[in-house]
Formats: C-alpha cells, structure tokens, sequence
C-alpha cells in the first residue's frame, strides 16, 4: 500500500477490519475473469466505451505544434470517466455481498455515478455532500435523488468536499458490516487508490491500443488534470513504465503566488488527508487549508498519493493552469471542435495549448478530456456576464 | 515503563476514569482549571484533545470544540505548553496527548518529543495512527518512556487484537462501538466478550471509550474492563458552560458545576465531594439538570 | 418524393432551385464511398459510435414479460441522435461547397448539435429559435453561443419551433447561394425526409446487427418515439420490410380528449407544413394548431411525411402516452437502471412498460433511447415540486 | 381562356399595377372600401390575401396583417365571400385569391372552387404550390375560366422558366428577388436579364413582384416587364392607418390618405386624382409623409 513514502492506511481502528476485508475482496476480484468479464461488459453494453480518441483538428491548428487527441471520457455514460469507477466499485461491493454504499461527492459528478451505478446494480445508496456544496449543485443534487440515492448533507468543517469525505468514512465505520464506500477518486487509505487505478486504467488502455491504431510512433506528450487524480492515474496507468513524457495539470485557481489554488504539487507539503500519506495544502501547523479553483472538481486540498511519488520520483511532470487559461481553453475547445468539455478537462486543454507549439507536426500529444461541460454552464454564464467567477 | 505516574495508574486497584478534554477549549487558564477539577473529581489520567481541521474519528461535539479552538489559532505547540502550565498547577496524574497524526507530522517528530518532555507528556494517542503505521512512533514514545496508546476496536480481528494488547502501552483503548466519538444508547452486541478478551490479552489496563455518558453506562463495563473513557459528554457540558466562562463572575460557579457534572460521572466518590456539590444553590442545581438533558 | 400521398415539396418558388441543388448534391454524395466513410468515421471517432444496446434487467422486472432492451442514443455526442444527422449534413453542406448553416430548434437540442457540426467543419451557423423558446432554454441558447453559433430570435407567430422553421425557411431563400439549410428532424420538402433518414438509419443498423450478436430471434417489438420522427425513422428504417412489429410513441400531453396534446397521428388531418404533404394537428380552417407537450421535443405539430405514410399504410402502430405516463417512466429508468433519459425518451418506454407484459420472457423489445435527460432536470424539479407541468 | 376580365387585362397596353391587399384587414367593409380605392388608383387587378398561421413566403408586414385577421378568425371563406362583396360594390378588374396551399386543401377543392366561381374570382395565386405540385389545380383553375397564377425567380433554371412561362395563365408573376415579401433597397443583380427573359418565353404579360415600394422602383423594370405587384407597402400602409380606420369620425380622412398614398405608388396617373390629393388637408399631407419613411 506504498508508492514511496506516500500512500498507507492513516485511519483509526474502527475502519481497519472493512479495510482488511476491502483489501480481500479486491484481491479476489481482480483475479477472476468472471469479474473482470462483467465489468467490463457493463463499461461496454452500458456505458459505452471504448470512447473515442478524437483528431482535434481545429485545436491542432490553433495549438500551431503538434496533432492533439482527445481521448473522449465525456462521452461515457453521466458524462465523465467517474462512471467507470463507480461501475467498478459497485460490481465489487456486490461480489462482497454488499447491499448499501455510500460515497463523498463535492460538485455531486462522483455522487451521481455512485448513485448510477447503485440503481443500476440494486444497491442501496447515500450520498455525502457539504450543505455549501447541496446548494450550489442544485441540479446533481436532484438527480443523485431521482436516481433513488439519499443525499446527506454534511454541516461540518467547511461544508464542501473534504468535509464530506471525513463524514463518509465516519459513516463508514458505523455501518461497515453492510455498507460499501465507493470512493470517488484515487485517495484514501490503502487499497482505495489502488482500486480506483485499476478500474481507471480502462482509459490509458484503450488510448494506448487507438494510438497503435494510428501510428507505430509513440505520442510525444499525454496530459490529463489532476485534482484528486483519478483520471490522470488512469490514463497514466499502462503508460508509467514507457518514457513516454506525462503531464498533470492542477488547477492554478487566480495563480499559484495568490493563495487561492489547488496545486498541491507546486504549493503542498507532505500531510496525512483522508487516510493516506501525500501531499496537501496545509498551513505550518498541519490544518488542511481549503484549496480554491474555479472548478469544482480539482477543487481538492490533496491528490492521490500515487501521484505524489509520481512527482517526488520525476516521472510525471506537474504543471499547473489559472481558471482564466483553462476557461479560455474551454471556449477554444467549443468553437474549434465543438466539444464543450468540463472545466476540469479545460486545464489539461490548456497546458497542451500553451506547449503545443513546441513540437512538430510529426509529434501527437494526447489530451485526456475527463468530463462534459454541462455542468458548467452556469459557471461559464456568470463568468460571461459578470467578469468574476466568483 | 519507568513512568512513575503510569506505574500509579497501572497498579490502582479502582475502575478507572479517564477524561478527554480538548487543549485551550475554551482558552488556556480555563483548561488549567477543567484539568484539576477532573483530578479532583477522580481523573485516573487525562486524554488531552488537540484541535484539528479534519477530525476523522470524531463526531459532532469534539468537532466543533475543534472548530472553536481553531478560531483561536490553537496549534499542538500550545497544547504540549497547556499540558505543562497544567503540571505547574498540580495536575500530577498521567496526561495523554490526543493528536491526528498530521498534527505531530508537520511539528515534526523531534520537537514534538522536545516539547512533550518538557511539559510532562506521558502518553501518546493517535486516532489515525493504527497498529501498522505506529512502530516508529511507539518506538519513540518508549524511548522516553511515554506510552503509546493503543486502540482496538470489536471488529479488530482476534489475532490483531492479541497482538495489539500484547504490545500495548499505559492502556489498552477499547472502543465500545462502531462510529465515532460522541454519546450513544447502545454498544455493539458484542462489547462484553470483546472487553473480556481483551483484558485476558492485555499486559496493561483496559479501559473502554466512546459513546459513555453516564456513570451507569460505564458500570456495566467494570467486570470486564478496568476503567473507562468519557470524552464527548465532557466536551458538550463545557461547550454548555461556554457563556458562563466568559463572564468574570460567573466562571466560579460554571467550574462548581462542572465539579457537579464530574461526580455525577463518576460512579464511588468520597463523601466530601457530594457535600460540596450540595452546597450548590438551588439554580445550580437546576441549571445542571437542564444540562443533562441536552 | 412521395410516401403514397405524403411528402413532396410544398414551397415558394425560391426555394426549388435549392432543393433541386440539394438533391443533386445528396444524390452524389451517398453514392460517393468516400464521404460515407468520412461520415462513418466522425460518428465513430469524434461522436463515440456505436452506441450501446444496453439490456436493461432492471426495467423488464419492472415491465413483468419482454426482456427490454435500450439502443443509447443519449450517448451520443450532445446527448442524442440529433448529432448523426447534424453531423450528416453538414459533411453534405462542405461537400457541396456551403460557408454557412442554418438550422431552426425548439428547445435547442437541435441547435445545440448544428452549432457542434458547423464548429467541427468550420462553418458559419445561424440558428432559428423562437423568443418563447429562447427565455425557456436559456443553457442551450448560451451553449450554441460557445460553440461559436448566432442564435436569431424569431418573434413570429407563437415564437416556437413551428415559427423558427418557417423563419429558418425564409431566411434560406434569401442566402441561398453559400448557405445549406440544416433541417432537424425528417420533416420539411423533399428531399429533406430522405436526407434525415440516410443520416440516422445508423440507429436502426447498428441496433440490428447488435442484436444479432445476442440471438438469432426477431426482437417481437421495437418502440421509438414520434415527434417529427428522426429518430424513430432512423431506428425502423432497416425494419420496415420485415414483419417485427414497429410502434411509435407520440406525446399524449394531458390526454389526446383534452386538446393539449401533440397526438399528430390520433388527432390529426391531412395537411401541409414547412414544405411537406403530411399529418398535422390543425383547425377545420386549416390554421396549423400549437400543440402541447411536457416534451419539448415531440411538441410538433407535424410529424415526418414517412411516419404519415406508415401510419396509414399500418405498417407502424403510433400510440400515444400521457405527460403523467411519461415522466413516471422516467423515473422507473433512471431508479431501475441508472438512466436518466430524456423525456422524450421517456415516451418510449412508457409504451414499452404498459405493453410489456404481453409478451413472454423469452421475447425481447428494443426502446430506442434517443437523448439523455440533463436537460429536463429544471421540468422534473418543478414537477416533484409543484405537481404542475407548466 | 375566355375569362373577359384576363382579356381586358391581357390587352391593356400600359405599365400594369397590380396591387396586393389582405383580405378583412381590418375588416370586411374596410377592405371593401380599399379594393375600390385600388381600383380607383389605378389596379388592373388586385390579388387578394388570405390569413395564415404560416405564411412562409411572407415576411413580417404580411406575417402581422394574418396575425390580425386570424385574431378576428377570418377563413378562405370569409375572403372568397368578401370577393363577392367587392364584386356587387362595382370591382370590375380581376381578383385573384392569394391562398397558401394548406387552407384550400382544407376546404376542399371542389368547395373551394364552387365558392371561387360564385364570388367571382379569377384567379388563383398559392405560393406554396409550385409547378411540379400544381398540375391538378391548374387545370381545375381553367375547367372555370380562371387563371393559375405561376411564379418564377431569377434562380429559376432556363429550362423550367421556360417550362413555366410557356403554360402560364394570367400573368407571369416574376420575383424580384429572393427572400420573403417586403420591401427593400436592393433587387437581385440579374432581375433585369431574367425578367428579359420571362418577357421572351411567356404568353401572358410578365409582372414583376416582391420589395416594390415606390413608382420609382417600378419604372426600372417598365422596360423587361409589362407591370409590377405592391404587397407589403400597402398593407403596412393600411397597418398605419389603423387607428383611424377604427374611428367612425376618422375613416373617411384615412380613406383619402390611402388613395392619396396609392396614387404616389402609380407613375402615371390621371389629373383629376392628382388634385383629389390636393385637396387633402396639410395635415393629411405630414401624416403621408410620415408613413412614407416607415
């Protein structure tokens, strides 16, 4: 459960057993075909992947450097790659013989896949979510409801995403005999991130078997944000041992030098959040500082400690990009290809604009376009109308 | 254990009462007074909270007293300091720092163990810190012959919980129930047998902790533990008395109740201090009961 | 032109030299290998084809007989089958050498996937929508303004759909030269019926050879929802000669007795709209009627001049359902499966769940799924909320 | 076709003006009193409109009028039978009903036409019908004596122009250019040569329609055609007379206004209605002008 000295299991005793069993379970599951063969039928005949990887023409040109792919995570069912770890994690708590679980969700993408997938698999299902969160996510907050999901508004701490972590796990511990917790991205205590990569992986996969589709050359650059990292970690995934150069985009918020971010590579320090040793944004004395950006899902204090070896080892580069370069990008990625991508996408869109230029045309980077923008709308309208984006 | 406020704890012969309180909750010369009215009261030893943005193992009450702390800017440096202002006033049993591991993390291992000899630390409790990440921590502690407080929980496995005991330090830290910290009606099904066996692993006392409110919640653990642990209940009465900390003359009679509120945890005290409960006056009195109905 | 006495192009003189450029253009390009496979490969690469036929266990419980099956249009690109045939045409409108589009829409669905196309192949778009509309569907009108799209308020008549055709119309005859005129849904003069059909006959393909790879058998009923009837006539269209029964749904709005419907089929007569001989929901004077539905999309008072012609011929059973039948069916499958469908959709599979348990288990209907339904969360809000639909 | 109105009209030598009014806009005795002014004025023959809901050649001016009689619930019908009434108050040139297709399919074709010939009607203009769908109805059309009215514009193909001009009854009605009716400033680049052509290739006089506002516009084309249609600029001619057609006391100026207002329209006009203009009041002469600049 160590990438490092990052990752563990920072959790009291209550939670050790379901860990243990988790841990089991897991091991199990990943090793039978059966499973793995239903899980990946459900990805296909329900949510229909493979995903394209999409020629950005348009962007290419504007990007005046390499040939940019989009590998096409908004296409997938509820609109995001968070669909193919919920699908995951709820096969599994079935296999565990589960019949409730619950899940954190902060902008309500997560909650909305774990409730998917809870309806679709029959299981029983509660959503935590900061009370500052149920109202400005009014929309996920029905649908999580229409789905047949309850969703518990969290009053702690800040009343946002981190809160609402802290109060799943603290549900957990309660209810651990019959209750999975589906968490949301590649954090947590061991052997969450591991699980979640691996039911993540699914993209850099396919990206890497429609790369070998096209050209026996290997793409010069592979971008995805990073805010916990699950869809980075994910594409990373089959792509880690190769030298192939991988980029993480946080979110730079108003810039780094500011205070309101979320770059917890360039800006944390080595902290235990959520169960698990990584990097996060704290104050000197260890108290988590809420982390801002205009998207609500990099909008996290930590990252996956996985990534944070990634970062410590040099493998992967992390970079970051304002809520104003990734806006823009969001706006260039619409009328160039029409494709409205989430505010979270727009970041690695962003980076890949800005380094575009400094490959040739012969070069591919490939751009992991995690989410749609639906959801952002509202975001994008005030910004438009008001200039602030708060 | 060379210790000798552990060796006093560990060869007492009564059911134990061990408080938690949260450090400078609601400020320094006040938790000075809490920590003597608890000794006073029969405090074998004291778990002492410090405030943390992200309390996983915590429910609603010490949450908040965390809040309120951090209001206060209150650091773990501040604690340790609380803990040794705490000494210099007489408290003399065994105190227990209460810390996330992130807390200690960021002071860094060797000031934290600087600070906490200085100010007469004994033990150690990290609630995110389980049995596989604490070696090197425990380590340290028994190097200045601090107790590292263990915890099991009644889903700790049988050889894990053997394990646990058999290494424990100070005591064993039996959790009475799934969840977090805060007061309940009901334990799991299985807490008895879980304690017994416990103390048939354990090389210290087992004291059992969370969801205890009530002196008669406590008894029904005495034939299988060898004390017990309130936090929450404590916290919420002195988050009750917050206004009455506040105001000059009226901090006399909010620690009288708190005295109160303590002997009424505490299941055999002396004569003495019922008589001066019953010194009260009678809107104390009231006052107190209206408390403990919150 | 012609279903038996249906179709035909009833429209100015202006017009007939661009339709007759149309059909030129059409007639060439669908015998033309290349722009198939340039069609082919943008809905497979850039819009995430084919889409899955998803077997929904949760729904046939629900339904007690035929095991339901769904053909996902809502995981299109944009949400819905509109972009097989915006993607179509506007392949077309470069191969015939057009700048610009234009398209009407409703509730902006349409619209919303003129304006991706036209950003995709870099051409101009102008999108007709009623003022009415405009005020009701304020996302659609700000997403089609970030693809690049100019939304024109059209303020005749009742200031909906109907009235942003005519308009679309008008302005075609006037910029005939370099503007194609990119029609929705498979209504309006010839050729454009047969157009919308060849561009979604995809869905009716892809779901025929899908369920050949589950089973040998005939599915015993296949269901689709009617407004102008792209999507149900792109799902039947390699079916019509066969003997698999076929139905279409059309939107019964408070009950086809109360006046507030869209029951073209039911309730309608002969008549001519935007260019075409069909049925049509009008006064014995021959005024075209607004008509109703929760539905913003089957809220036509036309219906393509094909589904007139099946109707008459009896090859298609059209049936309608309620507002009320609708959105509880909505509900059904996004508790049962996951799937929050549009409630156009919806219509659909209220039909299937009432007719289901005529058939046995070991027979099998396909719902044609044709759009998500993150749109309609704002309806389903004020229904839950106020219980009315107004 | 032995229709005398057509031959009277087929005769004529002059620049034809052939004006376009809706039928009961605003109302049925209005619209009686404004045929006969267009007559008055100088119309060789008068197309008569029909409300529809979708009128999808039209452009706003006309698109406002149907509105508003729609509102009134004004039918085909209704304006056949207000033919009729123009008839018996002594309108003598052709009228040719202006109907999309929808509402005489409606109808029905056989009461349609049983109506059209009782009512004196003339001809038939749909502008949604083109040739190809028009066959049928243009030989019901001459089965009676009247006129189908076919439409060509300058992106009608040579082949089909000729094709249409050749079986044309009536007139020729040729766009001026493309769009919806309404004024404007520009024509089509190639009206010119088309109308040229039109002349070449069809059998009856070739009249020239759509975005004619002035007698000036007119007279471009007095060369290739053998006259012209106003629609749009009359009827919002009568939308700005309105008020003052709805005022018992005002009607008859409004009346005056009309005329006056159609006589600027008409190059050639003969003295006497010159000096009925003349005896307008100036008031009466600001308000034209006025509504001249709309």
């Amino acid at each position: 459960g160590r990438y490092g000295r990052y990752g563990g299991k920072y959790v009291p005793e209550t939670v050790m057993s379901a860990l243990a069993e988790l841990e089991a379970g897991f091991s199990e599951a990943k090793e039978d075909s059966e499973f793995l063969n239903l899980y990946l039928k459900e990805l296909s005949s329900y949510s229909g992947r493979p995903t394209p990887l999409t020629f950005a023409e348009g962007l290419t040109k504007k990007g005046g450097g390499a040939k940019i792919f989009l590998k096409r995570e908004d296409l997938n069912h509820t609109g995001a790659h968070k669909i193919n770890n919920a699908i995951g994690q709820a096969l599994l708590a079935v296999r565990m013989g589960k019949k409730k679980i619950i899940a954190e969700t902060g902008a309500g993408q997560h909650g909305v896949a774990a409730a998917t997938a809870a309806a679709r698999y029959g299981l029983e299902c509660r959503v935590f979510m900061g009370e500052e969160d149920i109202r400005r996510q009014e929309l996920n907050v029905f649908r999580m409801k229409l789905l047949g999901a309850e969703v518990v508004p969290v009053y702690s701490g800040s009343r946002t995403l981190k809160d609402a972590t802290n109060e799943a796990i603290r549900e957990w511990v309660r209810t651990v005999e019959d209750t999975f917790y589906l968490i949301g991205s590649a954090v947590g205590p061991h052997p969450y991130p591991q699980i979640v990569k691996h039911f993540q992986k699914i993209i850099g996969e396919e990206t890497s078997s429609q790369l070998k589709d096209i050209t026996d050359q290997d793409p010069s650059c592979i971008i995805a944000c990073v805010g916990g990292g699950s869809n980075a970690i994910g594409m990373f995934a089959p792509f880690i041992d190769s030298s192939i150069p991988l980029v993480g985009v946080e979110a730079g918020g108003k810039g780094t030098s500011t205070g309101f971010h979320a770059a917890t590579m360039e800006k944390g320090t080595l902290g235990v959040i959520h169960g698990s040793m990584t990097r996060l944004l704290q104050t000197e004395n260890g108290q988590i500082i809420e982390p801002y950006s205009v998207s609500a899902g990099l909008d996290y204090p930590g990252v996956g400690p996985e990534h944070a070896y990634l970062y410590e080892s040099g493998r992967v580069a992390y970079e970051s990009v304002t809520d104003e370069e990734a806006l823009d990008a969001l706006q260039t990625l619409c009328s160039e290809e029409g494709i409205l991508c989430a505010i979270e996408s727009a970041h690695a869109v962003a980076y890949a604009l800005k380094a575009a230029s400094k490959y040739t045309e012969n070069e591919m980077m490939v751009i992991c376009l995690s989410g749609r923008g639906d959801k952002d709308v509202h975001t994008l309208i005030s910004r438009r109308e008001g200039g602030s984006d708060e | 254990m060379n210790n000798s406020r552990w060796k006093r704890f560990s060869n007492k012969n009564s059911f134990r009462f061990v408080p938690y309180m949260m450090g400078c909750d609601p400020d320094r010369e006040t938790s000075i007074e809490i920590a003597l009215a608890l000794q006073e009261g029969g405090a074998e030893a004291i778990e002492l909270g410090v405030p943390y943005s992200d309390p996983l193992a915590d429910g609603p009450v010490i949450q908040r007293a965390s809040q309120r702390c951090l209001e206060n800017d209150v650091s773990l440096t501040d604690v340790l300091e609380l803990a040794g202002a705490m000494r210099e006033r007489g408290v003399s049993v065994p105190v227990i720092i209460f810390t996330y591991y992130n807390l200690l993390l960021q002071l860094g291992e060797n000031r934290f163990f600087e600070l906490a000899e200085k100010n007469g630390i004994d033990g150690v409790l990290v609630p995110d810190l389980p049995f596989e990440e604490s070696a090197g921590l425990k380590k340290s502690c028994r190097d200045r012959d601090m107790a590292f407080i263990s915890l099991v929980a009644p889903t700790t496995r049988e050889e894990r919980l053997k394990e646990i005991a058999q290494d424990a330090d100070g005591f064993l830290y039996c959790i009475s129930s799934m969840g977090v910290t805060g007061k309940r009606a009901a334990f799991a099904g299985n807490v008895k047998s879980f304690l017994a066996n416990a103390q048939e692993q354990s090389r210290v006392p087992v004291l059992v902790g969370f969801g205890i409110s009530s002196s008669s919640q406590a008894m029904q653990f005495a034939g299988v533990s060898d004390g017990y642990i309130v936090g929450s209940a404590i916290v919420e009465k002195i988050e009750a008395l917050l206004p009455r900390f506040s105001q000059e003359q009226e901090r006399e009679g909010a620690i009288r109740e708190f005295k109160y509120f303590i002997n009424q945890l505490v299941p055999a005290q002396p004569e003495k201090e019922c008589n001066h409960a019953a010194e009260n006056t009678a809107d104390d009195i009231k006052a107190v009961s209206a408390g403990k109905t919150d």
